[in-house]
C-alpha cells in the first residue's frame, strides 16, 4: 500500500559531481518496499520542478542506526540538482512504495540469476541483490557505465554478491571490459553459464540489444523500465509506453518490472 | 469549523463542498482511495469515457513547463460498458459522488455513451468533454465553434436523464458565446476550463517533446485565464452553476474562484504532486471561512467587487 | 564564437542578431543604456505611442503570479511627438534599431501616429499595437476580429513608409485567421504573442488585484502558448516574418521559438528581473548555435520536424 | 548609476520571527547609495517569487572589516520569506541604488529637521540619520510600531541622533507613548519645536495623516513611498502614484522620496 508522506534527509553522500545517495528516514515506506519499486519525491519547494521525480528504492538499510532509505542519483536536470543540494534534516515530500517489483518469489536456493545494469540502472539492483542474497540465490551482476566514476556501489554488490559474481564494462575502458555491458553478458552466456532469470535497468538501447538476447537464448527477462512520470500511481496515464498487444501500459503501475516480451519494441 | 456549512448546489446538483476533482487528473477515483476518503470530496469527475475503450496517443505524453504540464493523453479510457460495471460498484461503495465525463468523436457517438449511461442514480452528473485539444476528431472541434456546440448540447440534452454539465475550451476568443450556447442549448452547469494549447520542443531533437506535436497547458501557469474566464461568464450569465477549474494548488485559489463566481471548483493537475491534496484542500477552504467569518461557503460565490473601468485620459 | 552568423532577415527589415525587446518592457531604451549597450540589440520595440501623452490606468498596474505577472498599464506614454523630438535622437546615438510601437483608439488614430512618423529613416519598423487587452477602446477589439484587423491594417498600410509589423493577440480562437487578415491586407510581419488576459483577486478585499479588474498575462507561464502559436501561423503562411514572443528567459528559449518557425524573438517580461538580460540572450544564441555546429541563425528558423497525429485507436 | 550585480551574504539578523537584518557585499552599489534609495533583491533562485523584491538601503556598512549594505526586512510573504533563509555567501543578484534620495543637500549645521517613522518604514531612515549627524543636522525621530519588538535598530538611532532625540509610540503601549507615531509627533509641534524638514517613511494611513499635519503647519516633508514594483527603474510603469497635476508618477524613479504635496491623496 503507497503511502504519501513527508521523510527527512538523513544524509547526503557523494560520489562525484554528478552522482549522489540520498538517505532518507525510512518512514512506512522503507519497510514495505520490493526490490524495483520506486517512489516520487517532491525537490525543493515543489515550484521548480513542478512534478514529483520518480527514484528507484535503491536500498533499505540504516544511517546511524536509523532506518533509512537509500536513493541514488544521476543529476540531469533540475529535480536532480535541487535533490543534491538539500540540507540534513530538510523534509522530502515522498510518495511509495509504488510500481510492480521484480518477480522473485518464484526462486530457491540453486537458482541462479543475472543482474545487468547500464549506468544509473544499478539502482533498483542493489535491494534486489539484498534479498537475492537473502534467500540464498546466486546472482551474477554485469554492469556497465561509461567510464569507472559511472559505476556506483560496486562495494555493495561485491558484498552481496561476492567479488568473483560481479563483472563491469566500460565505454572507455577504464573498469573491466572495453565495450558495452550487453557484450560482456553475451560473453558469459557463450562460456556456458546458464540464468534461469534476467534482471535489468538502463537505458533503452541496452534494453533493446538485451531483449534480443533473451528473446534468442530463451532466457526469461524481467526490465526495470523509466519514462516521464507526473503522478507516478497511474491516474495521469502519461508514463505509458507500447505493448505487444497493441495497448499502451502505464510504467508507473503496470511496470516498471515488466517482461521485455511485454513491449512492442518497435513502437518504442 | 463544524459550524461552517460547505455545501454548494448547482442546479439540482447539491454537493456536500466545493471541491471536486477535475476529468483525467483523478483516473477512476479507485487508485486515490488509499490516499484519500473518496466520500469527504464534493464530487470526483472520472477520466474521459468512450463508448468502446480507447488507446490514447502515442508517447511522449506529458512534459513539464514552468509552473504547469503540457499533456496530450488522448483520451485513453476503459469504455463506458468497463466503468460502469468494474468501477461504479465500488466507487458506490466507497461513498464517492461521481460525475461521468464523457466524449466522442461525432455527435452520435457523444450520445451513444449518454445513452448508456441512462439513468443510473449512482453517476451524479454527466460532463461532456467538449474541449479537450489533444484528439484530431471531436474535442475541441466543438468547444471552439459555438454552432456546433449548441447542436450537440441540444441532442444530448434530449437523451440524457442526468444533469448536464458542459466543460469549456479556454481557447476561444469569446467565452461568453461558447458558454450561452451551452446554456441556451439545454446545459444545466458549465465547467471551465480545460487546457490552453501549447507547444513544447526538444531542441536536441528538433522534434516536440509531445508525440502529439501539441498538448494541453495546466497547472499554476493558466490559473489566471482560468479565473478571468469563470469572472466573465458569470457576469454574462448570472445564474448559471459554474465549475470553476484551472491550476488550482491551495485553498485560496479554491475562494479566489468562488469570489469570481465558480459555485464549486475542480482540482486537476495538483492531484498529481500531491495525492491527498483534494481532501486538504476541503479542510482547508472550511478554516479560510472560520478565519473570515463566513459560515456558509455558498456566500462567497460571486462576490467580486468589481470598479468601473477607466477610459484614457490624455495629456 | 566569431563564426555565427547571426543576422537575421525579416522582409526588408534586417536585424544583426534574433534578439528584439518587447513593447512596454524596456521604456523608451534609454532607461536600459546603464545595463546594456543598446547597439548590440537586433532591435528594441519601444512602449507603445499613441498620437496625444496619455496617463494610463489608475494603480495598482501588476501583480506577481506563478511563473509571470499581471499588468494593466494602460498604455501610458510621452506621445509619439516627445518620443521623436527627445527620445529618438538620443537612441540614434547610441546605436539603437528602433521599432515604433504604435496604437490608437480608432483606426484615425493609429493612421495618425503612422502619419507623424512618415519617413522616418531612424526608425527601422512600425508595429501596430492591436492586441492590448488593458483598454477600454481599440486594443482588442481589433485584435480579436480579423475583419476589423484587416480593414484596420489596410488603412494603415496606405500611409506607412516604413516596413510594418501586426502584433497579434493570442486572445483569439484561431490565431490563423488574424494572422491572415493582417498579411491579407498588407503587413510585412506579423508578432506574436501580446499577453493573456487574466484575473487575479485580492481575497481581503475582494477586488480585483488589478485596478482595470482583468490584466494581461506575461512571463514563462505563457511560453509554450506562444510557441504554439508561432509554429501555427508558420505552418499556415510559410513565408511570412514573424517575431516571436513570450516567457523568454534563456537562450534555448529563443531558440525553441526560432525552430518552431520565429525568424527573431522579442523579449519581454525578462527585462524587469534582469535589465541585462537582452544582451545576455545575444551572446547565449550565439554560444548555442557554436555548441550544435550552427554556423547561421537563420538556418534553425522553422526546423521544427513533426510527426503526422494519429486518429484514435479503439480496442 | 545604478549597477547590476551579484553580492554575497554577509549575515543575517534576527530580531524576532518577523524581522531581519540582511548585510551583504557593498559592491559597487554601497558607496553609491544616498539615504532614501533602494535596491531590488532577487530572492531564491528567481523562480518563485517570479520578480524582483524593492528594499531600501538602510544602512552602509561593514561587517567584520568588510564593507556591507544593510537591508531591515520585515517578512510578508514569499520573497521576504525566501530572502531571510539565505545562507552565508549565498550570491543575491541586486540593482541598485535606485530612485531619488532624500533632499538633504539643501541643509547645514543649524538646521533642525524630523525623522517619522511607521513599522519597517525605518529601514530608510537609518542611513539618512547617519548621513544627517555626519552633516551636524540635528535630528529627532518619531518611531511608532504595533508594539516593542516592532520597533527595531533602536540603539542605532539612539547612537546616530542622542537617545532624547528619539521618540518612540506603540499601539499597544508596550514602548512609549500609547497611540500613533503622528500624535507624538504632533504633541512636539504643539510643544513648540519647529522643523526645517519631516522625512517620513511607514504606511499609507500614517503619510496621509502626516501629510495633513505638514500642509496646516506648513512645513517641508519627504516621504518615501511604497508600491508594488516589476522592474524598479521606471520602465514597466507598474509602480505609479497619481500626482497633484493629474499624472501617474513612477514610484520607482520619480520617486520613491517625494514632498507629500506632489501626490493627489484624494485618489491614491
Ligand atoms: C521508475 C523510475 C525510476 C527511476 N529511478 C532513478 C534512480 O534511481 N536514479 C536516478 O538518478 N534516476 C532515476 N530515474 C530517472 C529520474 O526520474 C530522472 O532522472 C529525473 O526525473 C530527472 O529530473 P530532473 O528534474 O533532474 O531532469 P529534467 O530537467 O526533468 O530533465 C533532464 C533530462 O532528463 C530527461 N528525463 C526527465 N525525466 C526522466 C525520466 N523519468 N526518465 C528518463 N529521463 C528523464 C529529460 O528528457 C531531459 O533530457 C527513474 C525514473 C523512473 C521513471
Ligand atoms: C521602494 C521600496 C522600498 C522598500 N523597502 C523595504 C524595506 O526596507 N524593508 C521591507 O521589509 N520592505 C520594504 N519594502 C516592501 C517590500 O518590497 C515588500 O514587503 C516585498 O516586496 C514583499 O514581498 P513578498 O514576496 O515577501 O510578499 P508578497 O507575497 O509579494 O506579498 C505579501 C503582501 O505584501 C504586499 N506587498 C507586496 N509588495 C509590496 C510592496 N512593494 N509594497 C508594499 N506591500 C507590498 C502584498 O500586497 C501582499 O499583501 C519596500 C518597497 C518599496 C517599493
Ligand atoms: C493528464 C491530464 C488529462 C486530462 N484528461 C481530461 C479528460 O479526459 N477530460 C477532460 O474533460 N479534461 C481532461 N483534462 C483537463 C483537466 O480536467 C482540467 O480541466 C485541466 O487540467 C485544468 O485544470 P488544472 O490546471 O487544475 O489541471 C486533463 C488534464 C490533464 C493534465
Ligand atoms: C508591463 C507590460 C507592458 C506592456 N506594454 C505593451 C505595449 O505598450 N505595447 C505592446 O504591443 N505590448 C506591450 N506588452 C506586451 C509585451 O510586449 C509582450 O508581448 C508580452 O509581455 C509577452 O512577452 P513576455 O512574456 O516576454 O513578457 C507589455 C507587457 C508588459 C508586461
Ligand atoms: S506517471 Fe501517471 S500514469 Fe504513470
Ligand atoms: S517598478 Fe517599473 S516603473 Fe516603477
Amino acid at each position: 500500500m503507497a503511502v504519501n508522506e513527508t521523510l527527512r534527509v538523513l544524509r547526503t553522500l557523494r560520489y562525484d559531481a554528478r552522482h549522489f545517495s540520498l538517505f532518507l528516514q525510512a518512514g512506512t515506506i522503507g519497510p514495505q518496499a520490493q526490490p524495483g519499486q520506486f517512489a516520487m519525491l517532491q525537490a525543493g519547494d515543489g515550484w521548480r520542478p513542478y512534478l514529483r521525480r520518480a527514484f528507484s528504492i535503491a536500498d533499505v538499510t540504516t544511517w546511524r542506526g536509523v532506518p533509512a532509505i537509500e536513493f541514488v542519483v544521476k543529476v540531469v536536470g533540475v529535480g536532480t540538482e535541487t535533490l543534491g543540494r538539500v540540507a540534513e534534516g530538510t523534509p522530502v515530500p515522498v510518495l511509495g512504495p509504488l510500481g510492480v517489483p521484480f518477480p522473485i518469489g518464484d526462486l530457491g536456493p540453486g537458482d541462479r540469476v543475472a543482474l545487468v545494469a547500464g549506468g544509473i540502472g544499478l539502482a533498483p539492483l542493489v535491494l534486489l541483490a539484498r534479498h537475492l542474497s537473502e534467500k540464498g540465490i546466486q546472482a551474477d551482476l554485469f554492469y556497465g557505465g561509461r567510464n569507472e566514476s559511472e559505476i556506483l556501489k560496486r562495494a555493495d554488490f561485491e558484498r552481496l554478491l561476492g567479488p568473483h559474481h560481479c563483472r563491469y564494462a566500460s565505454d572507455d575502458g577504464s573498469l573491466g571490459r572495453h565495450g558495452l555491458v550487453t557484450e560482456l553478458f553475451e560473453g558469459a552466456l557463450a562460456g556456458g553459464t546458464r540464468f534461469r532469470r534476467v534482471y535489468a535497468c538502463g537505458p533503452v538501447p541496452m534494453f533493446r540489444a538485451l531483449a534480443g538476447i533473451l528473446e534468442e537464448a530463451k532466457i526469461d527477462g524481467s526490465f526495470a523500465f523509466e519514462s516521464a512520470m507526473a503522478c507516478g500511481f497511474g491516474v495521469c496515464l502519461g508514463c505509458v509506453a507500447p505493448t505487444a498487444d497493441g495497448r499502451f501500459a502505464t510504467i508507473c503501475r503496470e511496470g516498471p518490472c515488466l517482461p521485455p516480451s511485454a513491449i512492442d519494441w518497435s513502437r518504442l | 469549523m463544524s459550524t461552517v456549512d460547505l455545501a454548494v448546489q448547482l442546479g439540482t446538483l447539491r454537493l456536500k463542498n466545493p471541491i471536486a476533482t477535475a476529468s483525467g487528473t483523478f483516473g477512476y477515483g479507485l487508485e486515490f482511495a488509499e490516499f484519500v476518503d473518496l466520500s469527504v470530496l464534493g464530487a470526483i469527475s472520472i477520466k474521459g469515457l468512450s463508448l468502446r475503450p480507447c488507446h490514447g496517443n502515442p508517447p511522449p505524453r506529458i512534459c513539464e513547463t514552468d509552473a504547469g504540464m503540457l499533456n496530450a493523453i488522448g483520451l485513453q479510457n476503459v469504455g463506458v460498458e468497463a466503468f460502469l460495471s468494474e468501477k461504479l460498484p465500488e466507487l458506490d461503495r466507497l461513498g464517492a459522488t461521481v460525475i461521468a465525463n464523457v466524449w466522442g468523436d461525432t455527435e452520435e457517438d457523444y450520445c451513444a455513451v449518454v445513452e448508456r449511461i441512462g439513468a443510473e442514480r449512482r453517476i451524479a452528473a454527466i460532463e461532456l468533454n467538449v474541449s479537450c485539444p489533444n484528439v484530431v476528431k471531436g474535442g475541441m472541434v466543438f468547444g471552439n465553434d459555438p454552432v456546433a456546440l449548441g447542436a450537440l448540447v441540444r441532442k444530448v440534452r434530449e437523451i440524457a436523464k442526468r444533469p448536464l454539465i458542459v466543460k469549456l475550451s479556454p481557447n476561444v476568443g469569446d467565452i461568453v458565446s461558447t458558454a450561452r450556447a451551452a446554456v441556451d442549448n439545454g446545459a444545466d452547469i458549465l465547467s471551465l476550463i480545460n487546457t490552453l494549447v501549447g507547444l513544447a520542443i526538444d531542441l536536441e531533437r528538433r522534434e516536440p517533446k509531445i508525440g502529439f506535436t501539441t498538448g494541453g497547458l495546466s497547472g499554476p501557469a493558466i490559473r489566471h485565464v482560468a479565473v478571468r474566464m469563470v469572472w466573465e461568464v458569470r457576469r454574462a450569465l448570472p445564474k448559471v452553476p459554474i465549475f470553476g477549474i484551472g491550476g488550482i494548488e491551495k485553498a485560496e485559489d479554491v475562494i479566489e474562484f468562488l469570489v469570481a463566481g465558480a459555485n464549486a471548483v475542480q482540482v486537476g493537475t495538483a492531484n498529481f504532486r500531491n495525492p491527498s491534496v483534494s481532501a486538504e484542500l476541503v479542510k482547508g477552504v472550511a478554516e479560510w471561512c472560520a478565519a473570515h467569518g463566513e459560515s456558509r461557503v455558498s456566500n462567497i460565490v460571486g462576490t467580486l467587487k468589481t470598479r468601473p473601468r477607466p477610459e484614457h485620459t490624455y495629456a
